[in-house]
C-alpha cells in the first residue's frame, strides 16, 4: 500500500554513511545492494524500519543501512527482532546475518520466532563457514569439510536450514543466490510483503574462506542442471534444455525427461503449491547432486495471525473489557484498613 | 504438656491475656492448603490493625508424595501491636497437619509453645512415611510433652462430621480440613472470621463459580472456630491488639506484587509503556503473573524461550523507547550477562530484576540467599558496571522499583533490581503512597537532530548527567545503529581508537557514579557515632533493624544502616562508616558488600555470614555481634 | 545381543534407593516403570549407562534409577549427552526431560544433537505445560491456552516436536502415550536398539496442572478415532470399527473409509514407510482434530554413521597414519636451537 | 632524512654497529602477509639465538577493502642480545606497506628511527583511501623527513622486475612483495635467510604441493637481500649478538601452542585422554586450531553449536573420566557461567580458558585486556568459587597448563585459565623442558564402593584435600547420580537441609583454599623488602619486570612480583605485600586485582589502570611508579 505521503526515496536514501568492510569480491556486497534497492519499493518510511543482526561479517549489514539498527550479540537476532515488535508492531524489522549466527548459536531463537510467526524478515547469508573468525565449518557445512578446527574434515551431517524452517512452521520460505541480482531482488520483494516471520536463504560466497562453495549453482555452465526456479501453480521444469523435470512418486519428487519420445508431459510433472506445508518440506530436501536445488518462494501461508498483533490484540481487548487502567484503583485494590489518628 | 480434649471438657474457664506479638505457623502436606491459610491469617490480623510480617516457606516438589517430610508446606506470620520487621525468630503457636510437618517443625516452636496437631493423620502409615522408627508416635513422647503444649484435635473426622450433610464428596470434605484449623486459631487469637468468610465466597462462588466449595469451607471455619470455643481446648485466649501505625490506608501486599505496582506506577510517572519479557523461574515467575493481568494498563508481556531471549527483548523494547523489564533469578542472571553487558554498552534504560535464591546451580531454588550481589557488580565480560538497587522489605519494593527506572532512565545505564525470594513472596502492611506526591520522571526523546551538518549523534552526552540521548525508532532524521563494539564517544561509529575506549570505559562508569548526587544519604537508626555499625542491605533489614533495636535496648551503642543503593552507594556512606569503631555487616552469603565496602574504604568491616537458605534469626544477630563486641 | 557374560537383571535392579517426589497420579510413573522394565532387555551393563536431564518435574527422572546419572541445567541435557559420547562412546545415554527443558531453552542443542546423529536416546515428557515451576505455558501447549503467565490464553503458535525433529534429521522418530504401558514399552525398546539419535515423544499427563490434556488421546471411547498405530509397510488403519484409514493426495494424506460399499479398499490406503523422511514429514503434520494422530515408529534411518563413530574413527586413522603421538618429538617439533655453555 | 636511492648509489661505505636490541615492526595491508613476514623474521632471529618477543596486531576485519586504516595489520617483534620480556615499547625499525600503515603507525616510532616504505603504494588513489588530505603526500612531509630515516623503495616494481620470467601471474607475483621487503629486512640486521628459504619450501613446496609459489617467494626474498646489499641504501648494517639465555635446547612457541602442548604434556602425566569443547572465538580459537591436529594423541575436539553447549560437553567429558577442557574469550565466559556454576556443584576437574579481548560486550575483539578476572572469581549465581590461574608469559602458558589440570584434579573442582590475546599470540624462546622432569599428575578413580552396605557415597571425601571421589561410568557398583540441587555431603543425595548447606558452601570454598598448600610461594624480583611493590598478573609480566629492572637501575627501592595463581593466592602473599612501603598494582583493567587484594589484606594498593586495548608500555609504567613514589 504505497502511502501517497511517503517520500519518494531511492537505494542510495538507504545507504549510510560507514564504509563498508567486507573483503573485496564478498557476496555480500551483492545483497546489500538488493536490500537498498528493494527498501524504496515497500511503502515504508526509513525511520520506521530497523535492521537487526547477530555477530559475523554477514552481521556488520546494519551498519551500512541508513535505518535503524542494532548490531548485537551472536545468535540472539531473533530474539532482539521479537522485543521491537513486541514494543512497536508498526515497525518493519529485518534480521540479516549469518548461518552460524542464526544456526549454530541462534538456531533456538530462530526457532522460536518462526513458530510465533513475529511478523519480521529474515535474510541468511550462508556461506556455508565461520567468515568473521577465519574459517571454521559452519552447521551449513558439508559432512567432510575440512577447516582449521576440522584438519580430517568435518563429521557432523549439515543442517538444512529450509527443512529446518519447515519444521518450524514458518510461514514464509524463499531461496535465492547473491549473484542472481534480479531474482534476489524480487524474491526478496516478496519476502518483505509477507506478513508473517519470512524466512529467505541466500547463497552467499565468502571469497576468502569458502571460495566457490556454490559455484555449482552459480555457475552459467550448471546452474540450469542444478537449480530450477519455482512458481506457483507451475510445473517443476529444469535443464539446459528446459527438457526435465520433478514429478511425484509416492509423496516424494524424481527426477524425469519430458516431451517428445519421454511418454512424459509436461501435465505428469509436479506443480508448485506455495501454500503446501508437506510440499515444501519435499522440495527442501531437494539438493545437489541427486536433485536440482528449487530457488524462489517454496512456502508462504499469510492466513496466519502474526505473534504481536495477537498480544496487542489482547490489550486492546483487555482495555474494551476492564477500561483502561486506572492507577490509584489497583493500588487499592483488595482488602484495605485504615489507621487513624488516635491509635 | 499435652492438653487432651477430655482435659479441656473439665471446664476451667478460659482467661483472656494480652500479647505484645505471637509467630503462628501453619505447617502440613502441600495439598494441605497452609499458604492459603497462612494468608489468611495475616489478611485478617491486617485488617485487624495489626503489624504483619511472613514468611511462607515452600517445598520444591509441586506435589511430593503425601505425608513425605520433602512434601512438607509451612507458611509463618507474626502479628504485632508494635512495629515489627520480620516473622518472627522463634514460633508461639504452630497448626500442625500432619507427622512430616511435626517432625521437620518442632524444633522451631518455643519452649512452653501451643501446637495445634490434627491427631486424624498420626497413623501408623503416616509415621512410617516421614520416617520415624517403628512403634514411635511422637505425640506420646515425654520429651515433647514436657517441651509443648502440645493440643491434638481430631480435625479430619470433625470436618468430615461437621460436613456430612453437605452432599459433597469426601475428596471436597476433607480439603476443608485446613478451614476448621483456621477457624481454631481464629478463636484462639480473638480475630473475626469475616474476612476469610468474604474471600472464600468471593474466589470460590464469583470468580470460579463454585459456591458450594465456598459454603463448605466456611461451614468448616466455623465448626473450627465453634470448636475451639466450646471445646475449651485453651485455658486461655490470647489477644494481641493493632499497632500503633502511621496515619493512613493500608493494605497488605507482597514484594512480589509491590514490585508490579511499582514498576506500573514508574510508567506512568513517565507517561512510558512497561514490556515485561521473562522466562519462568522460582522465585522471580510471581512478577510475570502479576504483570500479565494489567494489560488494561498496556503492559505487555513476553514470556521467552529462554532467559536470552528475554533479556535480548528487553534491550530491543528499550530501543524501541518502553520501560523495559526482564525478571528472573540467579541462573538467569548468569545466561542474561552477554545482554547485559550489551544492554551497557548500547547505554539504554531498563530494569534487570534478580529474585535471589539460594544457590549455587540449581540450588535450594525455594529457598532464600542474598549472594548474587557480586554475580551483578562483576558477572560480565570486562569492565561493565550498571546501576544496582536493592529493595528491603516487602512494601519497599513499590518504592524502589521507581527508583530502579528513575535511575536508569537518568543515567541511560540498565539497572538491576536485587530482591529476593524472602521479600518477593513474603508480606506486610503498606501505607498506600498518595500517587500524586510521587516525582514525575521526566523523559525526553529526541525529535531533531543534534547535528544538522551531518549524521545524528547518537553518543553526544548530557553534560551534567552523562547520559546520552534516547532517540527511538519512528522518528524521523535520528536513524543510526547501536552495537557491541566499542564506539566512538559523540558519533556512536565503530572504533578502535585506544583513547576513546578508555574514555568510554571511564565515562560508562562516571556516569553511574554521578547518580550519587540525586540519591537519599544513607540514614542511621540509632547512635550517630559509636561502638557499632550494622550494615546490611535487601532482605535482613528485619532482622538487623530489630536486633539494633535489641542491643540498644540492652544498653550497647549500636546503630543501623541499610543500603538500597548499592551501586553507586550513598554519597555519606564513608563517612557513616567513619563514624563507628566497629563495622559489622551481616549477610546471607559469605561477605559479597562487605568486600565492596572494604576494597573501597578501607574499613576492616567483619562479617556475620549464614548461608541456610533463610533469614536470620534476630536472637542470633545479637549473639554474635555482642561476640564480636566482647573479642 | 545379549553378552551370555551379563547379569540377568530386573527391573528392581534399576531401581534407586531415593524416593519417587511426583506429585500422586502424575504420568511421569508410568515412563518411570516402562524404563525400568525396558533397560534389562538391552543386553548392557547398569554401569555403562547413563541418564541425562534438564530441570523440570520430568528431569527429576535420572535420580530414580539406579544407572550413572546427570541432572544438569535447564535445557542442556543433550550437549551434556554429546559430551559424555564424545568421551566415551561405549556408554548407552539416555535423555528424559520435559518439553519446556527440551523444546523451550533447549531447542538449539536438541536441534544440533539430532542433526548431528550422536547415538542416545531422547525421551520427551510432553505433558504440555511447565510442571515445575507451577504452570506456566510451555511450547506445546495449544494456542489460547490460558494459564499463570497467559491470563488471557497464549498467542505462540505451539511447536510441533515430531515436525521439528524430521526438520532437524533425526534419525530415529517415534510417539506413544504415558497409560499406555504396552506399546510405551514396545516402541521404547525400537528408540533404544536405534543406533544414532532416537526421538520418542510420550503424551504425559500434568496431573496438577494440565491435567486430560491428552484425554481425547488416552480415553477408550475416543482413542480409536484419535489416534492409529504405524507399522512399517502396513496401511494406515483407524477408528472404532476399523474402517478408515489415509489415503495420499499428492504429497499429503486425506481421512478416507473404506471396506464394503466405499469403493476404496485397504490397497488404496498409504502404507507406512519408516524410512520415507518425506513421509515422516507429513505423518507428523497429522493433528487432532482433523486426522488421527500417529503412534509408534514415524521414521528410521540405519544408515548413518553415529558422530561419535566418526569421531574415533577419525583418532584411528589419525594414529594409523602418524603413529601414536610422540610427546617428546611434539614438543621438538619445528626448528630448534641450542644455546650451550659458552655463550 | 629521506634516503633516496639515488642518494645511497653515492657509494658510501657500509658500517657495521652493534646493538643491544632492536624492535622492528612490519605493517600493511592485511593483504600484504605481515603476519606471516614478522613471524620469519622472529624465527630466524630465534635460531640465531636472540632473546625475542613479539606482538602480532590484527584488524577485526577479515580483509577490509585494501588501503583502509580499518584493514591495517600490523606485527611487533623485539629481538636482542639480552634478556628481554616485552616486545619493545617503541619501534626502532618499521617496514611499511602502505599509506594506511604509514598513516596508523608512524608515530610508534623513535625519533630518528628507520622507516622503508613500499613507495609504488604511495599514490593519490591510496591516499584517498586512508583519509589523507588531497595533494598531500606524507613521505614529502618535511616534519616526517625530519624525524624519522625514511627510505622509500619501489617493492612492487623491484618484485615485478625480479619475477617477470617466473611465468607466474602478476597476482601471484605482487603478493611476493613482502618476501622482497624482508629481504632487505634481513640484510640489514645481517641474518640468515636458510630458514625462511627453508620454510617457504616446506609450505608452499612440500605441504600444499606448489613448488611454484615456492620459487618466486624464495627469489623475491633473495631480490630484496641483494638489493639491500647492492643499493646500499643503509650507510649502516646492524648487528645484535646472540642472547646469553639459559642453556638448553629452544624454540620459538606462541602463548597458544605452548597451551596446547602443556594441556598434551599434562593428559599424558595422568594416563589421561584429552577432550575439548570449544566454539570459535577471538582470540580463543587458535587452541581448538591446535588441538584438532593432534588427534594422533588421542585428543578429541568437538566444535560445540555454541559456548553453552561445550561447557557442558565438558563437564559431561569430565564426568566421563576424561581431562577435559573448554575454552573461550569473554563473551563465552558469561555464556559458561551457569555451567561453571553447575561444574563446581559437581566437584568435578575441568579446565575453563579464558583467553581475554578487550571488551566489554563485543569490544573491540582483535585487542587485549585484563578485565575478565572479576568475571571469573564472581560471575555465576551465589557462592561458587573457582581455581583460577594465570599465566604470565607465552612460554609460561605450558607449565601453567599443567597446574590447571594438577590443581583441578587435586581439589576435584574446575579451574579458570586466565590468559589474554597478548599472551596467545605473542611469542618468545621456549626452553624445551625435560618431559620426565615433570611431576605426574595421579588420578585414582575408585574401582570398589566405598560403602560395602549400602549405595555407594559420590561426596565422601579425602580428609586432606577435600575432594570427592572420581568415580566414572562404566565401573560397577559405584553408580551415582550427580546434580545442581544442593547435596547432602557424603551421600550426594539432594538436600535441603539448612546447615549441611552452609557446610558445604564453606567445603566447596575450602578445598580451594587448601591448595596453597601445595602451590609455589611468590616469588620477587628485587629488594625483598623496601618502598615500592609492583605486583601484577598476565600478560604484563614482561613491561613490569622491564620497569622494575628500569627502576631498580635509577636507584629505586622498587621489587616486582607477579601472581600466577590467583585463586587461591599463594600463601606468602599477604607477608610479602607487607614488607613494601607502597604496593602499586598495574592492570589492564580499572582494578579488578587491586579489589582482591584490597578486600582479602586490607592493603591500601594503588593502581596504575590502562584501558586501551594494548598492553603497557614500560616506559609508562616507570613514569607513573615515579609518580606515585613523589606524590
Ligand atoms: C558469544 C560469542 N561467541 C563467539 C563469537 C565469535 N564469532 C563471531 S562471528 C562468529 C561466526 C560467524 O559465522 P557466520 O554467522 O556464518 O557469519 P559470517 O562471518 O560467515 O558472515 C563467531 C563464532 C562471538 N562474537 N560471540
Ligand atoms: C536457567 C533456568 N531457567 C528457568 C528455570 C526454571 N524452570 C525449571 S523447570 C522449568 C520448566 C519445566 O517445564 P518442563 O520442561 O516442561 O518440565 P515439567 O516440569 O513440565 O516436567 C523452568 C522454567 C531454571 N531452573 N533454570
Ligand atoms: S571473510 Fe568471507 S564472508 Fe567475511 S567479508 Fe570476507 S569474503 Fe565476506
Ligand atoms: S506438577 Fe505435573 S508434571 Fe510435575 S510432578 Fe506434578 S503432576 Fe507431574
Ligand atoms: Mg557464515
Ligand atoms: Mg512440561
Amino acid at each position: 500500500m504505497p502511502d501517497t505521503a511517503l517520500p519518494t526515496l531511492k537505494a542510495k536514501d538507504f545507504t549510510s554513511d560507514q564504509d563498508v568492510r567486507w573483503c573485496p569480491g564478498c557476496g555480500d556486497y551483492a545483497v546489500l545492494t538488493a536490500v537498498r534497492k528493494v527498501l524504496p519499493n515497500l511503502g515504508r518510511r526509513k525511520e520506521d524500519i530497523v535492521f537487526v543482526s547477530g555477530i559475523g561479517c554477514a552481521a556488520r549489514f546494519p551498519y551500512y543501512i541508513d535505518t535503524y539498527g542494532m548490531h548485537t550479540i551472536h545468535g540472539r537476532a531473533p530474539a532482539f527482532a521479537t522485543g521491537l515488535k513486541v514494543s512497536n508492531p508498526d515497525l518493519d524489522v529485518w534480521i540479516v546475518t549469518g548461518d552460524g549466527d542464526l544456526l549454530s548459536i541462534g538456531g533456538n531463537h530462530t526457532m522460536h520466532i518462526m513458530r510465533r510467526n513475529v511478523d519480521i524478515n529474515i535474510i541468511l547469508l550462508n556461506n556455508k563457514i565461520y567468515g568473521l573468525t577465519k574459517g571454521q565449518y559452519s552447521p551449513t557445512s558439508e559432512l567432510g569439510k575440512k577447516t582449521k578446527s576440522t584438519p580430517m574434515g568435518s563429521i557432523d551431517y549439515p543442517i538444512n536450514p529450509l527443512s529446518l524452517a519447515v519444521g518450524s512452521h514458518c510461514t514464509f520460505i524463499a531461496r535465492s543466490i547473491d549473484i542472481d541480482v534480479k531474482h534476489l531482488n524480487v524474491v526478496m520483494l516478496e519476502a518483505a510483503k509477507h506478513r508473517g516471520t519470512s524466512f529467505l536463504e541466500v547463497y552467499q560466497d565468502c571469497n576468502i574462506f569458502n571460495h566457490k562453495a556454490w559455484f555449482y549453482a552459480t555457475q552459467k555452465e550448471t546452474k540450469a542442471e542444478t537449480t530450477f526456479m519455482l512458481e506457483h501453480g507451475k510445473p517443476m521444469i529444469f535443464g539446459a534444455d528446459a527438457n526435465k523435470g520433478l514429478r511425484f512418486k509416492g509423496g516424494s519428487l524424481e527426477v524425469v525427461e519430458f516431451g517428445e519420445g519421454t511418454g512424459v508431459t509436461v501435465d505428469d510433472l509436479a506443480h508448485h503449491d506455495e501454500t503446501d506445508r508437506n510440499l515444501a518440506f519435499t522440495l527442501s530436501q531437494l539438493a545437489y547432486p541427486d536433485f536440482p536445488e528449487p530457488m524462489g518462494v517454496i512456502y508462504r501461508n499469510e492466513k496466519l495471525e502474526s505473534y504481536e498483533r495477537m498480544l496487542h490484540n489482547q490489550i486492546d481487548e483487555a482495555i474494551e473489557k476492564k477500561g483502561v487502567g486506572d492507577l490509584h484503583a489497583l493500588l487499592h485494590e483488595g482488602d484495605t484498613w485504615i489507621v487513624d489518628d488516635e491509635e | 504438656m499435652i492438653v487432651t480434649t477430655e482435659a479441656a471438657s473439665e471446664k476451667k474457664p478460659v482467661e483472656d491475656q494480652s500479647l505484645e506479638s505471637v509467630a503462628i505457623r501453619f505447617v502440613g502436606d502441600s495439598g494441605d492448603g497452609m499458604q492459603l491459610t497462612g494468608g489468611q491469617f495475616t489478611t485478617t490480623s491486617a485488617l485487624f490493625g495489626n503489624d504483619i510480617s511472613t514468611f511462607p516457606d515452600f517445598p520444591a516438589e509441586i506435589r511430593a508424595p503425601r505425608g513425605t517430610t520433602y512434601g512438607v508446606s509451612g507458611f509463618q506470620v507474626q502479628f504485632s501491636s508494635t512495629d515489627i520487621h520480620t516473622p518472627g525468630d522463634i514460633v508461639n503457636a504452630m497448626v500442625v497437619m500432619n507427622p512430616a510437618a511435626f517432625k521437620t517443625n518442632i524444633a522451631d516452636v518455643e519452649a512452653g509453645g501451643i501446637v495445634i496437631v490434627n491427631e486424624d493423620e498420626f497413623t501408623k502409615n503416616n509415621f512410617k512415611k516421614c520416617g520415624y522408627p517403628e512403634g514411635y508416635n511422637p505425640l506420646e513422647d515425654e520429651q515433647f510433652q514436657g517441651d509443648y503444649k502440645i493440643i491434638p484435635v481430631p480435625m479430619s473426622r470433625l470436618t468430615r462430621e461437621s460436613l456430612a450433610d453437605s452432599g459433597m464428596g469426601t475428596k471436597d470434605i476433607d480439603r476443608c480440613r485446613n478451614m476448621f484449623a483456621l477457624g481454631i486459631v481464629y478463636w484462639l487469637y480473638d480475630r473475626s472470621i469475616d474476612p476469610t468468610v468474604k474471600f472464600l465466597t468471593d474466589t470460590f462462588a464469583k470468580v470460579k463459580n463454585k459456591p458450594e466449595v465456598a459454603e463448605i469451607n466456611i461451614k468448616a471455619l466455623k465448626s473450627g472456630y465453634y470448636f475451639g470455643e466450646t471445646a475449651e481446648l485453651f485455658p486461655v485466649r490470647y489477644r494481641v491488639a493493632p499497632a500503633k501505625l502511621k496515619k493512613g490506608k493500608y493494605r497488605k501486599i507482597s514484594g512480589s506484587e509491590a514490585t508490579a505496582l511499582g514498576f506500573v506506577t514508574a510508567a506512568a510517572k513517565a507517561g512510558k509503556t512497561l514490556t515485561y519479557s521473562g522466562y519462568p523461574i522460582t522465585p522471580a515467575s510471581e512478577l510475570i503473573h502479576h504483570l500479565s493481568r494489567l494489560k488494561h494498563f498496556g503492559v505487555r508481556t513476553f514470556q521467552a524461550e529462554d532467559e536470552i531471549a528475554a533479556i535480548c527483548a528487553t534491550i530491543a523494547a528499550s530501543f524501541a523507547g518502553d520501560f523495559a523489564i526482564t525478571g528472573t533469578s540467579g541462573p538467569g542472571i548468569a545466561l542474561k550477562s552477554e545482554g547485559i553487558g550489551l544492554a551497557m554498552m548500547y547505554e539504554l534504560p531498563m530494569v534487570i530484576v534478580d529474585v535471589q535464591r539460594a544457590g549455587p546451580a540449581t540450588g535450594m531454588p525455594t529457598k532464600t540467599e542474598q549472594a548474587d550481589l557480586l554475580q551483578c557488580m562483576f558477572g560480565r565480560t570486562s569492565e561493565s558496571p550498571v546501576i544496582i538497587v536493592a529493595p528491603q522489605s516487602p512494601s519497599d519494593c513499590f518504592e524502589m522499583a521507581i527508583e530502579a527506572f528513575r535511575l536508569s532512565v537518568r543515567a541511560m545505564c540498565p539497572c538491576i533490581y536485587l530482591s529476593d525470594g524472602y521479600i518477593a513472596n513474603g508480606a506486610e502492611p503498606w501505607l498506600l503512597p498518595d500517587l500524586d506526591a510521587i516525582e514525575p520522571i521526566k523523559i525526553e526523546h529526541p525529535t531533531v537532530t543534534n547535528n544538522p551538518d551531518g549524521p545524528y549523534l547518537p553518543y553526544q552526552r548530557d553534560p551534567e548527567t552523562l547520559a546520552r540521548p534516547w532517540a527511538i525508532p519512528g522518528t524521523p532524521g535520528l536513524e543510526h545503529r547501536v552495537g557491541g563494539l566499542e564506539k566512538q564517544d559523540v558519533t556512536g561509529n565503530v572504533s578502535y581508537d585506544p583513547d576513546n575506549h578508555e574514555n568510554m570505559i571511564k565515562t560508562r562508569a562516571l556516569k553511574i557514579q554521578k547518580l550519587a548526587d540525586i540519591i537519599p544519604p544513607l540514614t542511621v537508626l540509632g547512635p550517630e557515632q559509636g561502638d557499632v555499625l550494622l550494615l546490611g542491605w535487601g532482605g535482613t533489614y528485619g532482622s538487623i533493624t530489630t536486633a539494633g533495636n535489641r542491643l540498644r535496648d540492652m544498653g550497647h551503642s549500636v546503630a543501623t544502616a541499610h543500603l538500597r543503593y548499592i551501586n553507586p552507594f550513598p554519597k555519606n556512606l564513608g563517612e557513616v562508616l567513619s563514624a563507628y569503631r566497629t563495622v559489622i555487616i551481616p549477610e546471607i552469603n559469605m561477605g559479597q558488600l562487605r568486600l565492596l565496602i572494604r576494597d573501597r574504604f578501607m574499613v576492616d568491616a567483619i562479617g556475620i555470614n549464614y548461608m541456610k537458605g533463610k533469614g536470620y534469626m534476630v536472637q542470633d544477630l545479637v549473639n554474635e555481634t555482642l561476640a564480636i563486641m566482647n573479642r
